[in-house]
């Protein structure tokens, strides 16, 4: 299953909540202000990295450019997708389910 | 004092609230700023919002110094928890009249309890 | 493969219009099919033809007609969140007592069902904006 | 299934989402609703929306029985940040034909990880 | 003492527009004065007239409307955010070419120098809704 | 200075943040959803009780009286209070500050 999610992981409980209920094997598209949670060295990184243990983890390129996060910045180990990608993403899993 | 939470570009907050920071300008009212939360990322460097079609708006807050906007506070709690420093920020400056047009940076660093102090003196205070 | 695809934030409020769009020509590009665009909550305001963005931004309403038009893709606003936030086609003002309707082109007013069907007929349904 | 998080009255998310659940119920959909996080508040006893003049959608749930839509999966975690048990929420029913119409509780409290399953098995999932 | 409201959110989807209006009745009943009520972001669609609620609903907009009428409220919408989400007068539609307005009777459209006013004149500003 | 809150503090971090910045002798208005801050037995009792050691909580009756909240599940010592209340609280406290 892939899961999307959209809302910044410290303003909302989105990302929790959706790592909470995620199955092993699962993939997660961070999308809009939730990919701020690929960032590393912040509040919620150890979070998203233990995540990266049983789901793989994919953050939308477009929404990573337009908030200045280069791959510098972030937890090695996430997959940059485009649009494309995304596509891809939801044709590759039987189904999808938005946290938003 | 405008006081700004939300990331940028997942939602119009940001841009909306820059706009009425911009308008308060003109009006001649005594404009600060504060950025806390999520309201810091407005202010990081290299944002480039071209492959979504968003007008960006981050470029407008290196016009604040124009505008006489130069008190622009951040939160440093905020930006810990984010793992940001202030060399992740942009360098917005203001040039200061009565120091012969020295320019001088715009971002104030301020604790939580300096943050608070700050909260207490303003007139009006709005959230964005 | 089939898509259908749900909207639901208002344009320019929430990033969550422009993410659907992206992606809905992101499925057309890939040689996939959609099924319908179904706008519910605040969503239903990409539908109206009264939107006049800045000059120097981009137009959603008028990108998802302009899909409409070229790609004769399905784009259903949900009658029972269009009449609460105000959104009409000529039917429903009439029906209503309204003096006018303000309906983008491309968009059409229907019923939950059209959601439910989208469910039941596409492959894949995609949500975006709470 | 459709999964309700959202507090009720706040926002219409769970009304809009309980009209999606009726009209999915009489397209003769295989429905079954899941609340988490602040969705379980929408099934909590003694609602009244009287003073706010608002819609109360809260006695609907209670005819969710009659439209055949009977299973109700509350995430127990959930209720436990909330310091809720079963007792605080609506004593919702159905009754079930097989059994000569035997009155049979709607509400299922279920784990996480339970619930981790149930979605799973799902076709479709909606989200409000 | 002379109070101003700011509403930001969109009636029905957030309860904040109906806090607004309780509040903004509550000042009046208290013997308060009203300066202004401002509507900026979402809280623009609080001035359509095109909005037809279930009627077993309250009728946001014709609250407002009618609050206006009664004790001569000014109830501004900013212009910038109209635009975007396709609120707009007479003048507005004129200007844009739009082939009709949708602005609910008590409304005016004005410019965020009018929330500014608001803060300024008024001894209290409330904002309601994010 | 009178603060107001309206988000759930299990969903939002509306709440802390208003907390983490409302200086001692603020009074703090719960409205909307935030009135489930109000509930006593829950994750946030403990962060709205230490509140309460330096601030003045209250929240909106109507908004509780919606969500079923009686007096039996609330946190002793939050103060409830009408529409007419919070015009109250306005006037005597020479601001207001909306955390949203």
């Amino acid at each position: 299953m892939l899961h999307t999610v959209n809302k910044s992981p410290f303003d909302s409980h989105s990302l929790q909540t959706c790592l909470g209920l995620a199955k092993a094997g699962s993939d997660i598209l961070l999308i809009e202000d939730a990919v701020y949670a690929a960032m590393s060295g912040t509040a919620v990184t150890s979070m998203v990295e233990s995540a990266m243990n049983s789901s793989t983890i994919y953050a939308l390129e477009p929404d990573l450019k337009a908030r200045g996060i280069g791959s510098e910045k972030m937890i090695s180990g996430i997959n940059l997708v485009g649009y494309d990608g995304f596509v891809e993403l939801a044709v590759t899993n039987d189904k999808v389910q938005s946290w938003l | 004092m405008y006081v700004n939470r939300h990331a940028p570009h997942g939602t119009i907050y940001p841009l909306e609230g820059l706009e009425v920071a911009l308008i308060g300008a003109a009006f001649d009212q005594d404009v600060s700023m504060a950025f806390i939360g999520d309201g810091v990322f407005q202010l990081t460097k290299g944002q480039d919002t071209a492959d979504l079609g968003i007008k960006n708006c981050a470029p407008t807050y290196g016009a604040l110094g124009d505008y006489e906007v130069t008190k622009l506070y951040v939160e440093q709690e905020s930006l810990d928890e984010r793992g940001l420093e202030l060399n992740d920020l942009m360098n917005l400056t203001w040039e200061d009249e009565q120091e012969d047009w020295a320019e001088k940076p715009s971002i104030r660093l301020v604790s939580r309890a300096q943050l608070s102090d700050l909260l207490e003196q303003q007139d009006v205070i709005l959230n964005f | 493969m089939k898509f259908s695809v749900m909207v639901n934030e208002g344009p320019y409020t929430h990033q969550a219009a422009d993410t659907a769009y992206h992606f809905t020509r992101a499925v057309l590009d890939a040689g996939h099919e959609i099924f319908r665009v179904f706008f519910y909550h605040d969503g239903v305001h990409n539908g109206t033809r009264m939107t006049t963005p800045p000059q120097d931004d981009r137009h959603i309403v008028d990108r998802w007609s302009e899909l409409a038009h070229d790609h004769d893709i399905d784009l259903v606003v949900c009658v029972a969140a269009a009449q609460r936030r105000g959104i009409l086609d000529k039917d429903e003002a009439k029906r209503n007592g309204k003096d006018g309707d303000n309906i983008a082109p491309g968009f059409r007013i229907s019923g939950l069902g059209q959601l439910i069907e989208a469910g039941i007929e596409a492959d894949r349904l995609l949500v975006f904006g709470d």
